[in-house]
């Protein structure tokens, strides 16, 4: 134990010397009826952050789990402090001082924040026992480390998703490892989030650890990222160091064409009040939530972590039902007890946790995407019109460029961004009345994403009301005709599209 | 006065009949007794042995799962001196009975030497048998096919040739299934030979719905059992074999109040299994 | 999506159903028999129809019950009280099919009742048995395991309580009716052809295999999973009924032994026809193949005389062979592991 | 992250163990069993130290393997076989540990051997089946469900087989001292303590529940996933050799029907006390209370002389609302449904 440790203290320092930390090459991978990468490169060096683009299903977390141990490739070459490697599994990758923060949230609910980081780690007293009270202590030790305030002795079930996220990077983070990867780490947190990461960043680069990042969030590139690499459809386009080029000249690399506006918003013909909420509270969690929301309106709902957006969204539809207060429908008080009556009364609400609350793993595409709209138009005596059904679905995979084989594909094998395209479509797909949005376009690349910003804002014109949650502020200011900002389960203020601007937002949510 | 009853298994018809056979005769003695079903678990009947000796009967009843698992039951009650009477099955140890036990019941192997000994008569000690099996390893299912193997090996019946043997684990519709599978095989028997009256009645079903004429074959079983004797009237069955479940019943009470008294009595009594044939069938019809 | 590479090659393989393999397997027990059978038995096996219908006829009742339960194991749960449940239902349906006349009769006044009356009532038995499983488990929110258990504890209870232990017997001919020839057969592959729509084609169906592939997901997308979830096992009460009825027929008698372990039988049969345990995957079809291997080493065995003693050890290694054989040929399509 | 609020109070009502609530649910059924022992009977239940014993006593083979069965299923997994490997390793520890000079013994040169050939070999039985069901699991990835039932049916006809169905019995005084008094309630205690330890404080425990709430997440964390399968079902399998020479030694004999459906007691105590099904979560001590209950159950019935066939039916109820009142008081702390 004690000799490998040294033996790889010494591997680091000879290879401290300079050369590329980690050298990929010639990779390929397939998956049945797939070819996720072909012949891709990637060169990391010490004590920098390397930026991965890429369109969904690019090919990006393929790639990392490749480097992490996960997958092996059917071809091509890793080096590794100069030598070339075999990865025999992620505890080989991870001995080899290679950690990774995956997409998907990989978490034992039933397990303490502590247990989680230091699983197979676990300090052991004399007796070779578990010592509870040591691993707590180490957690709160990398926990101020990293300015993270969450109780290690608390089951990870009770965290939000930023809270577990935050736990993800803290785990990776304990590794001490020399290659990090992180697969859209931020994909769950709001811009104070954001920061904090990226604090975290700038001090293990300054200890010259090395830095693989992948983000659909450009602005993030340009601020922690010191060069890229894009990828297209499985290949490797090229590497440049961020400062030489511009935010457009990445998106050509990546999608192939320019993309003028990112916001398409078009006025809408906002009319009649459609949802009036009055004194809507849930107990210990959110509080007296009063607002409008009129037809082609798009509210947006901004607010740091935690502050309750969720729970109000989730509120709305019935899913945790409100303990007091009035939802009004077109002037009718309504009850809503379950997402069931929700949707007779039109409305339709794309959750935030893909894994949780939104994917059904097991089944295919088409089944993901057609469940929802199986109410009275598509079904007659029971049976599913599948050829009306399957109709819709194609079209709604065309609109919003789902990249997959064939629509029988099961949903677990598609990319994160295409996942979550799929859930959009199953949503859109019940033609709603009231569309409520958490985080649409979590994890989904530029050009999708101005897909999808261009159909809400074309269901908005229909006469739409859309309410949309997002923590990234210049979506929310991108894309609404007001803003009701909210902070610890309270509503602090409600803005005008011409008022608003990113410091007032901050200033409401933080108050 | 209280008696404990533990039997092996409540779902048998001829325990049923039995079990039935000890409540009335406690009834009609002003007896209180308490059944209990093993379930055809040795450890949970320990377990009810012991409860009952907990509870502080005056007597306990078993009918043994397996005749071997008698010592511990013997033990147990000795050290609680609670006198125990084994019914039906003869324990393993019945030589060493400590006091105040004794056994009432019948001998499996005589069951499968009757029943065996008719068939070979009736076959006039040649053709071509199958027998269907008990759940394996069960104490009914060991004896009579024991017996039934030394009767057809015997030189009177050398001439019977055992095409199969297999088990349809005491019941019914398994038996339908198996004699079916048979029959399909190719197959066919002169006689099936039953440890039991339920999977004789199986076959039965099997053959007819294969068009076999029940003059052609010999069909026998155990226990007498009353849809048993009902196929015997129409001429389905052959041959089975009554044990008395009234006679084993009503012993096993009365050995274990005379134990509980202190009175005298027999450490063994045996209820003699009896031939049933078409020609005594109108004895038995009344008797269960 | 014009930029993903599809090898024509690999994509037909995949499209293959995954049921498949296991029918495959099937044939491959059964031609292993049929080899063995020419060598030791000196004749043909599978060249027999009576041979093949009673193959299908024993395993008749199991499989009514296994489709049952593989919808119910679909939606992520299990059904321990099927076995139970043909018991006691055979034996309630049974006191209502008693022939006239019979002197001994359950409910003596009330024998020679048209065949529908006890199959009525054996159906609404199981229904109402498969009813209170649902509600127990959609408004309390027990595992299934728990409710079903107890109710295989209960039924079972209850099937000894009704006649004290006595077998019911003499059935009026039009229900004996029911489990005559290969009415049976044709009773279980109507069923599954039935389940087999439902499961594919209708709203049930599709909910069915959402609430088991993520309940929360389903619940969110509007499916009202507590009462879908009664249906659901309301409809596993019903087949149960049903082949308390057919075995009843079958046997022309009821016992309270009935159907003892037929619960495990009716999952093994799921399991080995694809259904996963742990829910949102699983086909009628599997079920009837799994179905059919069962039977088909029930006959076999028979067929082969092989020494009881040795059945169960071959039995319990065939089971086993025949689900790491399907499952080596799904990975050969390159499935990932855990 | 400042804005992560945990209110103290609602903490603390999180950190109380959840497996309080089955406890309560046990000293309700026993106090129930109480009152109406004074009721019905004229005595008290509780205060009779035999009863106490035996209601152990004759749960503690049950408790054994429910142990096992219990770690099992916090993978995720299930053992079905536990029960026939009991019979099996009955059967053949004990044709190793009959009486020298028994002169019907299955091997009447090696009778007479000291106790602990026997026990090394039955325990010996119980690992190897389980290491085969491990690695059947862990490397042909075949659902735990097929795997462990294969290996049930398969124990069950090796019973049967060793000795053609004839029991073993007469066994030494030494190895019958295993069975002897109270030893079988020591040792599933002394087993439940070491299980609790080895779940609790060492990292064999923490990779168990890993495994079971997230499997991929577990080997992405390092953790060889396949290995550790393998040695959890090896511990099961360990443990149902231990219930097998103790059940064997208590009956002083062996026989092929021992130890039938144990599997599903095992499993029903374990969920009875709060293991999940679906993985991931469980306490040994849940797992004892569960087997109590079941203990409790039998003795209480046979005291206040309940009709053997109410039993059942009382017995499924009990189970269920034992269950059904757990749950009941875990969402009254707040917990959210589906
Ligand atoms: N296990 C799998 N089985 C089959 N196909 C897979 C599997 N995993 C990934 N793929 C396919 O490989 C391709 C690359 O996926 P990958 O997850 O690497 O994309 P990505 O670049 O990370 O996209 P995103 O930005 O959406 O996360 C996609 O077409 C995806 O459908
Ligand atoms: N079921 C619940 N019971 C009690 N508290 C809850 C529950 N769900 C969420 N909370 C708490 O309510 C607060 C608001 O959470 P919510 O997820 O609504 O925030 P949010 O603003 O949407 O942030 P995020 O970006 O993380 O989704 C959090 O502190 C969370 O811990
Ligand atoms: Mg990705
Ligand atoms: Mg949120």
């Amino acid at each position: 134990m004690i000799s490998e440790r040294t033996q790889a203290a010494i591997d680091r320092f000879k290879s401290k010397a300079d050369g590329p930390l980690l050298e990929i090459e010639g990779i390929r991978k397939e998956f049945p009826g797939v070819v996720a990468l072909d012949d891709v490169r990637l060169s990391l060096r010490r004590g920098t952050v390397h930026a991965l683009m890429g369109e969904n299903g690019a090919g990006k977390s393929t790639l990392m789990k490749i480097i992490a141990g996960i997958y092996t490739p059917e071809r091509g070459t890793i080096r590794l402090r100069g030598d070339e490697v075999t990865l025999s599994g992620p505890l080989d990758a991870l001995e080899r001082g290679i950690a990774m923060i995956h997409q998907e949230l990989a978490l034992m609910p039933y397990m303490t924040v502590a247990e989680n980081i230091w699983i197979r780690r676990e300090p052991l007293n004399r007796l070779g026992l578990v010592d509870h009270a040591a691993m707590a202590r180490r957690t709160r030790d990398l926990f101020a480390r990293l300015n993270i305030a969450i109780d290690p002795l608390t089951e990870v079930r009770f965290l939000t998703v930023a809270q577990r996220q935050m736990v993800e990077i803290a785990k990776a983070v304990s590794y001490d490892s020399d290659v990090l990867i992180m697969d859209e780490p931020t994909s769950a947190l709001t811009e104070t989030e954001v920061a904090h990461l990226f604090a975290i960043i700038r001090d293990l680069k300054s200890r010259g650890i090395g830095i693989v990042y992948i983000t659909h969030k450009m602005n993030e590139l340009f601020e922690i990222a010191d060069e890229f690499s894009v990828f297209r459809d499985g290949r490797y386009v090229g590497t440049h160091a961020s400062n030489e080029v511009t935010r457009d000249d990445i998106i050509r690399m990546m999608v192939g064409r320019d993309i003028t506006d990112m916001f398409p918003k078009e006025p809408a013909d906002i009319s009649d009040t459609i949802l009036s909420v009055d004194g809507l509270s849930l107990d210990g969690v959110f509080h007296d939530i009063s607002f409008d929301l009129r037809k082609g309106e798009i509210l947006g709902l901004a607010g740091l972590v935690g502050s309750g957006r969720s729970n109000v969204a989730e509120a709305l539809f019935g899913v945790t039902p409100a303990t007091s207060g009035r939802i009004r429908i077109d002037g009718q008080a309504v009850r809503i007890a379950s997402p069931a009556d929700a949707m007779k009364h039109g409305m339709a609400f794309l959750t935030e946790d893909r894994k949780e609350t939104g994917c059904f793993l097991p089944l295919s595409i088409l089944e993901n995407m057609q469940l929802a709209m199986l109410q009275d138009q598509n079904v007659r005596l029971g049976f599913v019109e599948q050829r009306a059904v399957n109709r819709q679905c194609a079209e709604m995979r065309e609109t919003l460029r789902v990249k997959t084989p064939s629509m029988d594909e099961r949903i677990e094998n598609l990319s994160g961004g295409n996942q979550q395209k799929v859930l959009i479509a199953r949503w859109l797909l019940t033609r709603p009345r009231i569309l409520i949005l958490d985080e649409p376009t979590r994890g989904i690349d530029v050009g999708a994403k101005a897909e999808i910003h261009r159909l809400i804002s074309r269901l908005a014109g229909q006469g739409v009301a859309v309410i949309m949650i997002s923590s990234e502020l210049p979506e929310v200011l991108g894309m609404s005709d007001r803003i009701m900002v909210m902070h610890e389960g309270h509503m602090t203020g409600i803005l005008d599209r011409a008022e608003a601007d990113q410091v007032k937002i901050m200033e409401l949510a933080a108050r | 006065e209280k008696i404990g009853v533990a039997m092996s298994l409540f779902d048998d018809n001829f325990l049923t009949v039995l079990r039935h056979n000890i409540q009335r005769h406690a009834d009609e003695m002003g007896v209180e007794v308490q059944m209990e079903d093993a379930q055809g678990d040795i450890a949970r009947q320990q377990s009810q042995i012991e409860n009952f000796a907990a509870s502080g009967v005056d007597g306990i009843i078993t009918m043994l799962v397996d005749a071997d698992s008698g010592r511990a039951m013997s033990k147990i009650a000795e050290e609680a001196g609670v006198p125990l009477v084994f019914v039906n099955m003869l324990p393993a140890n019945m030589e060493t009975f400590p006091e105040k036990q004794a056994w009432v019941g019948s001998d499996e192997e005589q069951a499968g030497r009757l029943e065996a000994t008719e068939v070979c008569k009736l076959l006039e000690g040649k053709g071509k048998a199958v027998i269907l099996l008990g759940q394996l390893g069960t104490t009914g299912q060991r004896g009579r096919t024991k017996a039934t193997e030394e009767v057809l090996a015997g030189a009177d019946c050398k001439g019977i040739e055992v095409l199969d043997q297999q088990t349809a684990n005491w019941m019914r519709t398994p038996a339908l299934d198996l004699m079916t599978n048979w029959i399909t095989s190719g197959m066919q028997p002169d006689a099936v030979i039953s440890n039991n009256d339920e999977m004789a009645l199986g076959a039965i079903q099997a053959l007819k719905s294969a068009g076999v004429s029940m003059d052609d074959v010999v069909i026998s079983g155990v226990d007498a059992t009353q849809d048993a004797l009902s196929a015997m009237e129409t001429g389905d069955l052959d041959v089975t074999v009554y044990q008395s479940a009234k006679g084993q019943g009503e012993g096993a009470l009365e050995t274990v109040l005379k134990i509980a008294r202190g009175e005298t009595f027999d450490q063994r009594v045996t209820v003699p299994f009896e031939l049933v044939t078409p020609q005594n069938l109108a004895d038995y019809k009344a008797r269960n | 999506m014009d930029n993903v590479q599809i090898e024509p090659a690999a994509r037909k393989a995949r499209r293959l159903p995954a049921d498949l393999g296991i029918l495959m397997v099937l044939v491959g027990v059964a031609l292993v028999f049929e080899i063995m059978g020419w060598i030791f038995q000196g004749q043909s096996f599978l060249m027999n129809p009576q041979r093949l219908t009673i193959m299908i006829l024993q395993v008749s009742v199991v499989g009514i019950i296994a489709i049952g339960v593989t919808q119910v194991i679909i939606t992520g749960g299990i059904d321990l009280s099927s076995g139970s449940v043909v018991a006691m239902t055979a034996m309630v349906a049974m006191s209502f099919a008693q022939a006239a006349g019979y002197d001994r009769a359950v409910y003596p006044s009330l024998t020679g009742l048209p065949v529908l009356v006890p199959l009525a009532i054996g159906l609404g038995l199981g229904l109402l048995a498969g009813i209170v499983n649902g509600q127990l488990i959609a408004r309390t929110g027990i595992p299934p395991f728990i409710a079903t258990l107890g109710m295989m504890v209960t039924a079972r209870g209850f099937a000894k309580w009704y006649t004290k232990g006595q077998p019911i017997s003499f059935p009026t001919d039009g229900f004996a009716a029911i489990g005559n020839g290969a009415l049976p057969v044709f009773i279980f592959l109507g069923v599954a052809v039935i389940f087999h729509i439902l499961l594919k084609y209708t709203r049930y169906g599709k909910f069915t295999y959402a609430i088991g592939a993520n309940a929360q997901a389903a619940r969110v997308s509007g499916i009202n999973v507590q009462r879908h979830l009664v249906k659901v096992y309301a409809l596993a009460g019903l087949l149960s009924g049903l082949a308390g009825v057919v075995t009843a027929a079958r046997a022309e008698t009821a016992q309270a032994g009935m159907g003892m372990m037929y619960e495990l039988d009716a999952i093994a049969a799921a399991v080995i026809g694809g259904t996963s345990l742990s829910g949102g995957r699983g086909k009628i079809f599997g079920t009837v193949i799994g179905t059919l291997i069962l039977g088909l080493m029930m006959s076999g065995f028979t067929f082969l005389r092989v020494d009881a003693y040795y059945q169960e050890i071959v039995k319990g290694v065939i089971i086993v062979a025949a689900v790491v054989a399907d499952t080596y040929r799904q990975k050969g399509r390159g499935k990932a592991g855990i």
